[in-house]
């Protein structure tokens, strides 16, 4: 009951803040209210206990992806030329969409409904087995690991080739690929300004120090290679904004960001290839080592420090890729 | 003894944490009803450093073990270094960007009257 | 009860719509990518909606506890992926709007269309 | 009782979110986002004791690093957008 | 485990892994040099996959389990007829583009960049690949927006800047197609509570009602219809094709809207019909007169485009329509046509884009309006040859492989009783149609005087792309006169995709 109560309230928000996003002719204020749509929407999930869901959006979604629409909106125009266009055929679309929408929706079971056959079959089954065959208590950690592992690879792939594409793409009409040595007259926005630097650096080796928890701690609680990769970024961001872009980018060389980024992706394959090699399939932590219980600890960690490493290299190397442009 | 020490913090954390709660509350009405940013600044700043001071403290009194314990104190940490900092922040922006605190007679476009 | 169990769907289909309305109508590149990411989170809570359970708690079992009930870890493993493709689509859209008013000067889709009729 | 703190703070996030619609100026607009922030990270802290699962504090405590994070970053940019305005 | 059975996890982990390497590759050449070996091994092992799923009795498929886990709790990769034959276009029109488009790309792209762009290009292979061999709805969905993403950052690498407009459409477009299909599989996972294709199959016919997995249906057939360029869906394929780098047009346009194709059969048949008679109706009541639209229009506006590559693009949204016609028949015959068809038109749509990437190293990457064409048929006559030899094959003249496709549509349109004369009509129509917008491209070239600037000595000449252009059109000859393999492999994809499905007993 109290979900359902707490849902209704912060889904209202949400659907006022995201028309707010569509409505407003100021893009800042747009990306503004898209972080705070992130907040609201990761606090809807961990209300639907889905804390793994929640720290992830709060990390990718509220942090990064802010930080990210902010980098590019420094590059661009910040306010909408108002005017709509195509509205009839959006309005008819959506109407179309609604209709279709609400009548699937009639009849799948309600919120929370413990005979709805999404609860059944599948889900039951790594409820019941993840303690026997992988033994560690994050259900969502393991089946993301392994008994989806080659969902989780595809992932790490899609998140390189983002970053990938991006350097490829703001490469386009520059004759540099990486940032080496950013404008000196580059506005570096809080360097100047003492007390925020001073509690910034108080506060990164914290915040890194978190991301690690998160990396390694993804077994046991709410995190993982994902979270962990995001907060780390993140804290690597803080910094960049505290100490401007040249001393971020003289830390953590973007060389160093992209080669993080290709080894950790690679690091995850070698994993899938070595347990194929030790005669198991692609991704078969179990033969890694003698006992496969033991094994799909090893292979766990091993791949979530890949994911880890490679989200902590594309998310920077994006991010330095929009902030080191001058435009 | 024990029964009294429960008594005790059940009244003390129903204490924190409805004061906290008021807090909070009144800091959210201040900043919509302030009738300027720094105004409206100096509601959120206060309310944003003393409602969750108050609110953490009355959950610590919930806990059952010290690693949770020391997770709520590490929040509580974080929040009273961060919000003033982000008031500073955002203060010194704006008074940065030209906004004047004091005001004037002359109607500003960007302040609007509340009354 | 009937309303609450579906609330969170209508509000699914809600922002689905609002999403879906931005890319069609507005014209402003940017605000494009905001209503994709806006309608990527629709689809979030239509998964995580159904993996909620009645009386469960999120699934990271709690040693000696019996009889605990959890919530379903499948969709929440698939919505972690989706969220990273999510904000991979966004970074690589960004990119692509960037280099787009470097070349026209303007990230408005009429303006874009003007100047690319006549070269 | 927790529920009274977790209703508070709900008010308090709707009407952060008010002023943040409202604005006028773009300082308003961090405030509101700012107010925003620590309210769900208080919020989430409640609704981790009051579902039990005090344990996830974790996620609180990400958000509130978070949130301090966004908040510069937006502050960085309104400096940046502000000094090439001045500069121009 | 044996090398051989260990092949469908290297069909996908091959060119996904080699992409990293291909990224840090320096100097620079190389990562073209890593990045054919990974698609030639990624052939040779698409044509080992094919070679088993032709022994054995005609359902027979292969099957491997990801990570030791059976499925439906982990996920399994399953290999039979249909997805060898769509494996062989991708990794074969991979490998034939990149041959060809060395140079060609050693143009259009700054040599620093080309890392980049190699690694690109492997993600997207090994996506489709991963797309076509996977037996689980949610990993189509990664492993499409995998291959999205990095077909998005390849076409970026267009020369000229509208590139970058076409591919933000295109962006947006495959973004909605994605979203609207998680939002199926997710309606659908809802009712049955598996994500296994399979698995799906059997316990949809227990799902507590129709409704939401008929509508699941509807977001899954719009989804992958968007990706695929289904008209009136179609709107971001021409610019996209006509801005993107030669080399990238000739792969993804044999392959990438082919695998959108792959995936609404896999769905529509193996899933869907088989237990809800009602899709059946749904799917081809909304599909024919779609297809039959898009045909049309596809080919008039080709008539009348006046940049080769668009025209090109055009003509490949008309083929599309056959393809759909195919399926929307719903029966054995239309489904060996629709396969068979998929695999003929990305032979003869990928060879003359070949064709193109020569075109574009003599008159400039830019210069393609049909106004340049003028005489470059007595100026190239090789290249124009092999681009004559597709373009009948596209058009579908006898003793090429267009043909085959043709007359098995044509004999599966004849058993639709009364609409049979409509559709054979539409056919014709088109064919004829088709014939005349290539022949406003073949006539001048011809036999129009050329202009100075050809008589000029060549630049950029190199014998690679006209060897492996030849080989393209060589096989669209020989398919056509041998065309047993596509023609068994289609007919065992028909029969896997109709087995347990109702209409297939209406026939032989």
């Amino acid at each position: 009951m109290i979900v359902a109560v707490f849902g209704i309230f912060l889904l209202t928000l949400l659907v006022v803040t995201a028309i707010a996003i569509v409505r407003s002719s100021d893009l800042f204020s747009a990306v503004m209210l898209s972080g705070i749509f992130s907040l609201l929407m990761a606090a809807n999930f961990f209300v639907l206990d889905a804390a793994d869901v929640a720290l992830t959006e709060a990390a990718v979604g509220a942090g990064v992806a802010t930080v990210l629409l902010l980098g590019a909106l420094a590059l661009l125009p910040t306010d909408e030329r108002q005017g709509n266009r195509h509205v009839g055929l959006a309005a008819l679309t959506m109407a179309a969409n609604i209709t279709v929408i609400i009548y699937a929706t009639h009849d799948v079971p309600p919120l929370g409904d413990p005979a709805a056959p999404a609860q059944q079959h599948v889900a039951a089954w790594y409820l019941a087995h993840t303690p026997e065959l992988i033994d560690i208590p994050n259900v969502v950690t393991a089946v993301l690991a392994s008994f989806r592992g080659y969902d989780t690879i595809g992932e790490v792939f899609v998140i390189l080739i983002a970053g990938i594409g991006v350097l490829f793409v703001l490469s386009g009409g520059r004759d540099q690929l990486l940032p080496k040595r950013p404008e000196p007259t580059l506005n570096t926005a809080l360097k100047h300004h003492l007390i925020p630097q001073v509690v910034g650096r108080l506060m990164i080796p914290f915040i890194i120090l978190f991301g690690l928890y998160t990396q390694f701690h993804g077994e046991y609680g709410p995190g993982g290679g994902f979270q962990a990769g995001a907060l780390v970024a993140a804290g690597l961001v803080l910094y960049s904004l505290i100490e401007g872009e040249q001393a971020a980018l003289e830390l953590t060389p973007p060389n160093l960001l992209f080669g993080l980024a290709l080894g950790g992706a690679l690091l995850y394959g070698a994993v899938g290839v070595i347990a194929m090699l030790l005669g198991g399939t692609f991704l078969d932590y179990s033969v890694l080592l003698s006992d496969p219980i033991a094994g799909q600890h090893l292979g766990i960690i091993v791949i979530e420090l890949g994911v880890g490493l490679s989200v902590t290299g594309v998310m920077l190397t994006i991010y330095h890729a929009f902030a080191s442009r001058v435009s | 003894m024990a029964a009294v020490a429960e008594i005790v913090c059940w009244a003390l954390g129903w204490v924190l944490l409805t004061s906290g709660a008021a807090f909070v509350l009144i800091g959210g009405i201040g900043v919509l009803r302030m009738p300027d940013l720094y105004t409206r600044i100096h509601a959120a700043g206060l309310t944003d450093s003393l409602g969750p001071i108050l609110v953490l403290s009355g959950l610590m009194l919930q806990v059952g073990n010290p690693q949770e314990l020391f997770k709520l104190a590490a929040i509580l940490l974080f929040m009273m270094i961060t919000g003033p900092t982000a008031t500073y922040a955002l203060a010194n922006a704006a008074l940065m960007a030209g906004i004047d605190p004091v005001p004037a007679e002359s109607s500003r476009p960007d302040r609007e009257q509340v009354r | 009860m009937e309303i609450l169990g579906h609330y969170h769907y209508w509000v699914f289909a809600v922002l689905l719509m609002i999403g879906f309305y931005a890319l069609v109508a507005k014209q402003n590149l940017f605000k494009k990518m905001l209503g994709l990411s806006i309608l990527q989170s629709a689809v979030f809570l239509l998964y995580i909606t159904m993996a909620e359970r009645e009386g469960g708690t999120a699934p990271i079992i709690q040693p000696g506890v019996a009889d605990q009930l959890y919530s379903n870890p499948l969709p929440q493993v698939l919505i972690l992926t989706a969220i990273v493709v999510g904000i991979s689509t966004m970074a690589l859209g960004l990119a692509i709007v960037v280099r787009i008013r470097e070349e026209y000067g303007t990230i408005e889709d009429d303006e874009i269309r003007r100047m690319d009729r006549r070269p | 009782m927790i529920i009274v703190a977790s209703i508070a703070i709900f008010v308090t996030m709707a009407l952060a979110l008010l002023r943040g619609l409202l604005g006028p100026t773009v300082y308003d607009r961090v405030l509101a986002m700012n107010m925003f922030g620590t309210k769900t990270v208080l919020l989430l802290a409640s609704v981790a004791f009051l579902y039990g699962r005090s344990d996830f504090l974790d996620l609180a405590l990400a958000y509130a690093l978070i949130n301090f994070i966004g908040v510069q970053a937006v502050l960085a940019f309104v400096q940046k957008a502000a000094g090439a305005g001045e500069e121009s | 485990m044996t090398l051989a059975s260990q092949l469908p996890a290297l069909q996908v982990v091959v060119p996904l892994l080699t992409a990293p390497i291909a990224a840090a590759m320096r100097p620079r050449d190389l990562a073209w040099l890593v990045t054919c070996a990974a698609s030639l091994t990624a052939f040779a092992i698409a044509v080992a996959l094919t070679a088993g799923a032709l022994q054995g009795p005609a359902d027979t498929s292969l099957r491997y389990d990801m990570g030791g886990w059976p499925a439906p709790f982990g996920i399994a990769l399953v290999i039979d007829s249909l997805s060898a034959l769509v494996l062989l276009v991708i990794t074969g029109s991979s490998t034939l583009a990149l041959l060809a488009g060395r140079r060609a790309m050693a143009l259009d792209i700054e040599p620093h960049r080309q890392p980049l762009f190699y690694a690109a290009w492997l993600t997207a292979l090994a996506g489709l690949c991963g797309i076509t061999i996977t037996g689980d709805a949610f990993n189509i969905f990664v492993f499409m927006e995998i291959s999205s993403l990095a077909t998005y950052v390849i076409i970026a690498a267009g020369p000229e800047r509208r590139a970058l407009t076409s591919v933000f459409k295109y962006l947006i477009t495959g973004t909605v197609g994605a979203t609207f299909y998680l939002i199926g599989v997710g309606l659908i996972y809802m009712m049955t509570g598996t994500l296994n294709l399979e698995d799906m199959e059997l316990r949809i016919a227990e799902a507590p009602s129709r409704g939401p997995v008929l509508a699941a249906a509807g977001f899954i057939t719009v989804g992958l219809a968007l990706k695929a360029a289904v008209f009136p869906l179609h709107v971001w394929l021409p610019n996209a094709y006509a801005y993107a780098p030669h080399t990238v047009t000739a792969f993804i346009a044999a392959c990438s809207t082919k695998v959108a194709l792959y995936v609404l059969l896999r769905f529509d048949f193996m899933v869907l019909q088989a237990n809800l008679p009602e899709h059946a109706a749904q799917f081809a009541g909304y599909l024919l007169p779609l297809a039959l639209a898009g045909i049309l229009f596809g080919s008039s506006v080709a008539l009348f485009e006046t940049h080769l590559k668009r025209l090109l693009g055009y003509s490949s949204i008309a083929q599309i329509g056959y393809i759909v016609l195919g399926a929307a028949m719903l029966d054995r015959a239309g489904l060996t046509a629709a396969t068979l068809h998929m695999f003929n038109h990305a032979l003869a749509k990928g060879t003359l884009f070949l064709a193109v990437i020569a075109l574009g190293l003599r008159l400039g990457q830019a210069n393609l309006n049909l106004s340049n064409l003028w005489g470059v048929g007595r100026a190239m006559p090789w290249t124009m040859g092999a681009f004559t030899v597709a373009a009948a094959s596209l058009v579908g003249i006898p003793g090429t492989a267009g043909f085959i496709s043709k007359w098995y549509l044509v004999s599966a349109a004849l058993q639709q009783g009364p609409w049979a004369v409509v559709l054979v009509g539409v056919i014709l129509i088109s064919s004829l149609l088709a014939v005349a917008y290539l022949w406003r491209v073949l006539e001048p070239a011809f036999f129009a005087d050329s202009p100075a600037t050809l008589s000029e000595p060549i630049a950029h000449q190199s014998w690679a792309p006209l060897v492996i252009l030849w080989l393209a059109a060589a096989a669209n000859v020989y398919f056509g006169l041998a065309p047993q393999l596509p023609v068994e492999l289609a007919s065992r994809a028909a029969a896997i995709l109709t087995a347990g499905h109702g209409a297939a007993e209406l026939l032989p």
